[in-house]
């Protein structure tokens, strides 16, 4: 029954599972944020996180190193990141066909090694919970917050460093100038191409730990197409948190905490069709963004491919 | 040169579709492996098998199943239950050649065609009854893809299985909207266990992150589809495991002696098209195993009716 | 040690650069055909050509944005390879572009240090670039704030942002492409206060302008481009404006005629009381009441960013009024939307061209029809007649001289003044009853201004009421009628052109009233 | 003979850049112990092999060129559509449901009507990013994505709830299904293989298309509203109408493209919980085909067939050296990032012809100044 929803077990339990949620969102997302600052929009994130789970997956599985894993699957989602740069920027390539290409390849690609090398669905030891003395010790919310594992800790971090980056360095002030006027940038001497291989590696490699934080330290297994769309939604998050890391981190909490509450619905036979409970994360995220206008407008030269006029 | 090689001891030739791959470890891999054990028992020199996997679009199947049927396999198997009306248009333009439809019951009246399905409520059932003779806390959570079919039918006959054993025990179930959604299926099934389940399962190739946390918990896990003790030995009690080989090798025996098809065969714990693999890595109490051997008696011999809502 | 001496320099570094056989082709022009070009340390070079005669072509291939097809630079006589802006910057050329190069979202202070190495490391030193903007603009007595952001700044705000950037890098040699085309007299006047500064200080500067006053007021040396080609370079001393002119467009170019009194026949627009807001969200207008005559033209002074802008968008309907009335032929259009005031024939030349009044993308043709879109003979039922729409973007090219390849030519290929010329001719070909014309001749070469002013004139004795806005004073005085100062969003006064004089019309500008003086 | 010869160039450019990518794959097969020319020879018999593979690679085109023609419009106009999935779903829906309820009329008539309905419903779930963007600011690459996912849903429910078929709904394992279309009320046959009409209609549409574009005053506002708002606002357009009719037709035109899917191939709706298992991916794959078409509705008819071949080729290949799918769905990901890549080099060949051409026909330029009308002086007023 609805007032069923109102208890702390209920409450502390949305809590808990709409940050674990939310950590993959997160990293696919500030990647997105990167890329899109700088003028690039990936449409690709989906295959890039897909390729880092299994390579994170694979690594960890055989070497038994979840860092070595980790490590992989920043490198596999770099590559491909290098590959995006190489197709959008110098070859001008139209920004979301070539996404979507990269995202074919990587859902293929991810399955093809799975069952080539694996061959059946196993398990792997993931990163650990951490627990941080005293702060996880808080009753009700410390579990919540401070015995999550590693990189649920470091998305988090990613946050307030990914703001920084782009607000406070000379780096964050090339990559918003190289998105919204590349031309200004480029008359500067800022080297729009640079910026841009910069921001999509970056992405793909963030990409990438956004598969491994699913693959190897939240679900602990690979499984084909395991994403499930989870990358588009990081995607769209991007437009949620208006190119802003902390609206990121606003937009993922609320999908991912509407979804743990529906969840939540469904075990607590609240009388709802579980379809109709289903929708409702990507409901509720549309109706919040049509009740607070943003005026943030994207980038200007989100998309567009830099050239100089001759 | 064919005329020489198509001898009378010609190959058994078998073309299966599904949609989705063979190492789901779920539906897919189910008739996979099934085929496997046919080839094994037949022999490669009297047995071949071709696949199409990843059919999700019903109509890449039905040119999948058009093709197969034009190379003149001796059956072909749309394994999945959304190639019906594919089956039902293309099987009369060849009247020669054998084809099979799961999971249903339907053959659409054709003398060709066979169907199959499984009555996953019976496994269902048994691993209810354990399920709601294990559970210190008296709630119990199931984790589904979407409310229809064969997963639908396990989950009834689950909760059938646990409301006869013991009607206080609470079962919660959740339908993730998808088939591949792991972190949503995983994140289900910590939902259920903050809501107090100490036993839990699930159906379709998703649940394989849910049972992970399952393991973390230390909650029991009931798998179904596919023996899913190898990725959590220590939790997993039970499985529910479909044999398609048992229903094949009567189709097969059929077609060859020129029934093309018009019969329904039911994969269930009578027939050993179905079977509870109990996982020797755990150590299930003697009383218990003894319940779930009279239940699988019971279904078998038809004293236990299973009633789904 | 003086103020500027703090500055980053590199003035010594170019004694001399010159350019030799440049080649540039673009699909369908030769935009520089082996152009030779020089300029010293200490000079103002002045490069004068109509427009689409490829100032900006060469200039961009010097500062690296182009690459020629042939030719070579060399500075202080050693071949230099440009083929970036980052060799250009590093050799110390700097360029203030035709199209501004700002980046809108972000704040002066940012767009001043983008590209440059900060003294906090990775941290951007925003703080400090602060600082040294205000030091550079106290030292050339150029007003600006850097903490605003570029899209809350006038253009001519936004111009003084480009030439700080330039003087901020401490460029040898500064390259100022049109820099006057949007700044009032004073303004122009502190421009060259500042570049006679730099002359000085050993800074070698090419300048281009279409305001020959300008060019022979500031430069020691003119050259001259026509199509493409170098057509000679003098020394300033020995020619004169009127020997410029004629060297230019290659023929005589005569003396403005009488033009002659009109009659006024009754107020055809009339302005009650109008208040807006403005994008930067403060007050726009503040209660302007305003009337424009038949057959009169009717001028609006002030420096950019007093309403004039406000005023243009009330009137066509783009902007949404707070308060008055705007009344059209006795008609009170007030909230309108701007098809329907389009329709009552009110032709509109917007200030920014390029954003407002053209698709850089769609063909000259399409551009030509972009306000009479769906009308006949244009469209009909629906669908398109794209043999009138040909025949008319033909007849416009020729009667108003767009140099362009084709009619079929996207927009955004043209020259600054070709794509003035589109809108222009667009917007007065349609027999309009009123004109607003903000900024009609801004870019415009001397030949297309006389023709555009022409225009004008000629449409005021067709009875056209005509509403000019301008920065350029000079133009305000030789076309209108009466002349209304607008400041801070209100109207200083309103004076007959023979009660007006550049003095009492920039006292009004600032904001002062000479009785009050 | 020389300007045929680049023409024909430029059309084969993307096979080429197919034959490329065609080319890493084979490698890839190599790794998996496949000969790659009999993969690749079963590919081309799937897809051209005969008429009836030629059939079903037109088959598999036909929602990929609607989809792609919606996609023509909504992307000329500046708004970013992928929400054809979503709209493919909602669209064969409605249609379904009409052709399922409205069995007492001519055939032909139910079959217009749920065309009709098909389209009305694509635009419905196109109209509403449509809205949103317009008046509430919402991105729509955000709200598409969510609208995907939320029609998906949709089905789900009304294929086990309200419209399942009554057969189904009889039985324990409640196939999510609807009833079948009666014989009269499918899309007919073009030839004796799957072609239906269908894929005559989406050719009919893209000429229309092509028209309403270029030729209309309607599609000149929509490119104009995508090329600069504020330019179109100046030339008495309502931009934000505008903008939401891209996405509406656009919509529109996937919402077709589901309904032919269901009365032209499957004649029922069927759901594996996933929005791909009914559309096939069409509503993403149909904006990558109409992307390869230039966004141009006529080169998108080749380019939808080009895609169409690779998908039904693929299929056959698999079935013949037994290839896992997953490598075909890696190897289209390489054909889309090669034939997206190749474009540059269209572009810069068409740039090197327009510069030699009028190199060779240089014209004097037209005399300096300007009319007949005596000049001014500059500054005569001052
Ligand atoms: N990027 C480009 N692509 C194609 N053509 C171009 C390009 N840039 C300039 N042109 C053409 O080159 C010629 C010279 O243009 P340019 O901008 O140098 O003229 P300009 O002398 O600066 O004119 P204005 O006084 O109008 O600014 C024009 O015909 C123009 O159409
Ligand atoms: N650069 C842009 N990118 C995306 N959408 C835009 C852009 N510019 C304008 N729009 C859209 O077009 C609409 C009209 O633009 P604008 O901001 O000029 O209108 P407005 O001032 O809100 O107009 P109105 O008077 O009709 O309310 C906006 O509501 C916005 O949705
Ligand atoms: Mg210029
Ligand atoms: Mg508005």
């Amino acid at each position: 029954m609805i007032s069923d929803l109102f208890t702390t077990t209920v409450l502390i339990g949305i809590l808990a599972s709409g940050i674990r949620l939310s950590t993959p969102y997160l990293f696919a997302a500030i990647g997105e944020t990167f890329g899109q600052k700088s003028g690039v929009l990936n449409l690709g994130v989906e295959g890039q996180m897909l390729l880092g789970a299994f390579a994170s997956f694979y690594v960890a599985l055989t070497t038994g190193n979840l860092w070595l894993g980790l490590l992989t699957a920043m490198f596999v989602g770099a590559l491909m990141g290098l590959a995006m740069a190489y197709v959008t920027v110098n070859l001008h390539a139209e920004q979301g066909i070539s996404g979507i290409g990269f995202y074919l390849f990587g859902l293929g690609m991810s399955d093809l090694l799975f069952q080539k090398l694996m061959g059946t669905v196993e398990t792997v030891k993931g990163f650990p919970e951490i627990y941080i003395p005293g702060l996880s010790d808080i009753p009700g919310i410390g579990k919540i917050f401070f015995s999550q594992n590693i990189l649920v800790y470091l998305a988090y971090l990613l946050v307030p460093l990914a703001w920084f980056v782009l607000n406070k360095t000379t780096l964050g002030l090339k990559i918003r100038s190289v998105g919204e006027n590349p031309d200004a940038a480029d008359s500067l001497g800022v080297n729009v191409a640079r910026i841009r291989y910069f921001t999509i590696i970056l992405g793909g490699t963030l990409s990438g730990v956004a598969g491994a934080s699913m693959s190897i330290a939240l679900l602990n297994v690979f499984q084909q197409n395991m994403t499930s769309g989870l990358g588009f939604i990081a995607v769209a998050l991007v437009y949620f948190g208006a190119w802003s890391p902390i609206g990121v981190l606003g937009g993922a909490l609320l999908f991912s905490f509407i979804n743990s509450l529906q969840l939540w619905m469904q075990v607590l036979s609240i009388p709802i069709p579980s379809d109709i409970a289903v929708m409702m994360p990507y409901v509720v995220t549309i109706l919040v963004l049509v009740a607070t206008v943003s005026k943030v407008r994207a980038p200007s030269a989100l998309s567009k491919p830099f050239e100089r006029g001759d | 040169g064919t005329a020489a090689t198509q001898a009378p001891a010609a190959k058994f030739r078998v073309a299966v579709v599904m949609p989705s791959s063979t190492t789901d470890l779920a539906f897919g891999q189910s008739m996979y492996d099934a085929l496997v054990k046919v080839q094994k028992e037949m022999g490669a020199d009297k047995f071949e098998f071709v696949y199409s996997e990843g059919m999700f679009v019903v109509d890449d199947a039905a040119a999948a199943i058009r093709d197969y049927a034009t190379q003149g396999f001796d059956l072909i198997i749309a394994h999945g239950s959304q190639y019906g009306s594919s089956l039902q248009e293309i099987a009369p333009d060849f009247p020669k050649t054998s084809f099979a439809w799961g999971t249903t019951v339907d053959t659409f009246g054709q003398p060709n065609i066979f169907a199959y399905e499984a009555l996953s409520q019976e496994g269902g059932y048994v691993n209810g009854v354990l399920a709601a003779t294990l559970s210190k806390s008296g709630v119990i959570g199931v984790v589904g893809p979407i409310e229809t079919g064969d997963a639908k039918l396990y989950i009834d006959g689950f909760a059938a299985g646990v409301a006869a054993t013991n009607p206080d025990v609470k079962v919660n179930v959740n339908y993730i909207g998808s088939f591949s959604d792991v972190a949503l299926a995983s994140e289900a099934a910590t939902t259920h266990i903050s809501a107090g389940a100490d036993v839990l399962t699930g159906s379709a190739q998703m649940v394989v992150g849910a049972i992970g946390k399952a393991e973390e918990a230390k909650a029991l896990w009931f798998g179904t589809q596919s023996n899913q003790a190898s990725l959590a030995p220590s939790i997993v009690v039970a499985s529910q495991v479909y044999h398609w080989e048992v229903m094949l090798k009567e189709m097969i025996a059929l077609i060859q002696k020129g029934t093309l098809g018009g019969q329904s065969f039911t994969a269930n714990l009578a027939n050993g098209g179905q079977v509870i693999e109990f996982n020797s890595g755990y150590s299930l109490p003697a009383d218990a195993q003894a319940l779930a051997d009279k239940t699988i008696k019971g279904i078998i011999d038809g004293s236990i009716k299973i009633t789904l809502p | 040690m003086t103020e500027t001496d703090k500055l980053p320099s590199g003035r010594d570094r170019i004694q001399s650069l010159e350019m030799r056989g440049i080649t540039k082709r673009f699909p369908g022009v030769l935009a520089s055909d082996h152009v030779n070009f020089d300029v010293k340390s200490g000079e103002v070079h002045a490069l004068l050509g109509e427009n689409g005669a490829g100032k900006s072509t060469l200039m961009k291939i010097l500062y690296g944005l182009y690459h020629p097809d042939e030719g070579e630079i060399l500075i202080n006589g050693k071949p230099v390879r440009i083929s970036s802006p980052n060799d250009s910057i590093n050799l110390g050329i700097g360029m203030i572009h035709q199209h501004f190069m700002l980046v809108q979202t972000m704040t002066v202070a940012e767009n001043v240090a983008l590209g440059l190495p900060s003294s906090r490391g990775v941290l951007t030193d925003l703080d400090r670039v602060s600082k040294r903007i205000i030091e550079l603009a106290n030292l050339y007595g150029l007003k600006i704030d850097p903490s605003a952001y570029i899209w809350q700044l006038s253009v001519g705000q936004q111009q003084r942002v480009e030439i700080i950037k330039a003087l901020y890098r401490g460029a040898a040699l500064l390259i100022l492409d049109e820099p006057t085309a949007v700044l009032t007299p004073q303004e122009v006047d502190e421009l060259f206060v500042i570049m006679n500064q730099m002359v000085r200080d050993g800074h070698g500067l090419v300048f281009i302008s279409h305001k020959l006053h300008e060019v022979v007021e500031i430069s020691q040396r003119i050259s001259v481009l026509r199509d493409g080609r170098m057509i000679g370079t003098r020394l300033t001393s020995e020619t004169t404006k009127q020997d410029l002119a004629n060297w230019m467009v290659g023929r005589e170019v005569g003396f403005t005629p009488d033009r002659g009194l009109v009659e006024c026949g009754g107020p055809r627009l009339e302005i009650k009381n109008i208040s807006c807001g403005s994008d930067r969200g403060t007050p726009g207008l503040r209660g302007v009441s305003l009337d424009v005559c038949s057959g009169e033209i009717l001028g609006i002074a002030g420096v950019s960013g007093n309403g004039q802008r406000e005023l243009a968008e009330t009137i066509t309907g783009l902007r949404k009024t707070t308060g008055g009335h705007v009344i059209l032929e006795g008609a009170d259009i007030t909230g309108f939307d701007p098809a329907a005031i389009t329709d009552r024939m009110l032709s509109y030349i917007p200030e920014e061209r390029m954003r407002d009044g053209m698709i850089k993308d769609f063909t000259v043709a399409e551009n030509m029809i972009l306000r009479e879109h769906e009308k006949m003979p244009y469209s009909r039922y629906g669908f398109l007649n794209l043999r009138e729409i040909s025949q008319h973007a033909d007849a416009l090219i020729k009667k108003f001289h767009v140099k362009t390849p084709s009619r079929e030519t996207h927009a955004k290929n043209l020259s600054g003044g070709n794509i003035q010329k589109i809108v222009l001719a667009r917007e007065i070909f349609r027999t309009p009853r009123v004109i607003i014309a903000a900024q009609p001749t801004r870019g415009l070469d001397i030949g297309a201004t006389e023709y555009v002013r022409d225009q004008l004139l000629e449409q005021r004795k067709q009875g056209v009421a005509i509403m000019l806005i301008s920065e350029d004073l000079d133009e305000i005085l030789a076309l209108s009628d009466r002349i209304a100062v607008i400041y801070e969003g209100q109207v200083m006064d309103i004076v007959p052109r023979a009660e007006a004089t550049p003095a009492k019309l920039g006292l009004l500008m600032a904001g002062v009233h000479p009785e009050a003086a | 003979m020389r300007q045929k010869l680049d023409t024909l160039f430029d059309a084969l450019l993307p096979v080429i850049a197919t034959l490329a990518a065609l080319a890493v794959g084979a490698v890839m097969l190599l790794f998996l112990k496949v000969n790659p020319i009999v993969a690749y020879a079963a590919l081309w018999d799937g897809a051209f092999g005969n008429s009836n593979a030629f059939a079903e690679t037109l088959v598999k085109a036909t929602p990929l060129l609607l989809v792609g023609l919606g996609i023509c419009i909504s992307f000329r106009g500046d708004v970013i559509n992928i929400g054809g999935e979503g709209q493919m779903i909602i669209g064969a829906v409605l249609a379904t449901w009409v052709g399922l309820n409205f069995t007492g009329l001519p055939g032909w008539l139910t079959i217009t009507l749920s065309m009709f309905a098909g389209f009305v419903g694509g635009a419905i779930w196109g109209g509403i990013p449509g809205v949103l963007k317009a008046y509430f600011r919402v991105n729509e690459i955000l709200s598409t994505v969510m609208m995907n996912a939320i029609a998906v849903q949709l089905m789900n429910f009304l294929l086990r709830g309200p419209m399942i078929d009554p057969a189904q709904a009889e039985l324990a394992s409640q196939i999510p299904q609807t009833a079948r279309l009666e014989e009269i009320f499918r899309l007919p046959r073009l030839a004796p293989t799957r072609l239906h009409l269908g894929a005559l209609i989406a050719v009919i549409l893209a000429v229309l298309v092509y028209i309403l574009l270029w030729r209309t005053t309607l599609g000149y506002r929509i490119r104009a509203v995508g090329q600069n708002p504020h330019a179109s606002r100046y030339a008495g357009i309502k931009v934000q109408r505008y903008m939401v009719l891209a996405l509406l037709l656009s919509g529109a035109f996937a919402g077709l493209a589901g309904a032919t899917q269901v009365f032209g191939v499957n004649y029922r709706m069927i759901t594996d919980g996933s929005s791909s298992g009914f559309t096939g991916s069409a509503g993403f794959n149909g904006i990558v085909a109409a992307l390869f078409g230039g966004l141009h509705p006529l080169l998108t008819i080749p380019a939808s067939i080009l895609f169409g071949a690779l998908l039904v080729g693929a299929n056959k290949m698999q079935r013949v050296v037994q290839v896992p799918s997953a490598l075909i769905t890696a190897l289209n990901g390489l054909v889309v990032v090669f034939v997206v890549s190749s474009e540059i080099i269209r572009k810069r060949r068409q740039r090197k012809r327009e510069a030699v051409a009028k190199r060779e026909n240089d014209t004097p330029p037209p005399p300096a100044g300007v009319g007949d009308t005596k000049i001014q002086q500059a500054e005569a007023g001052s």
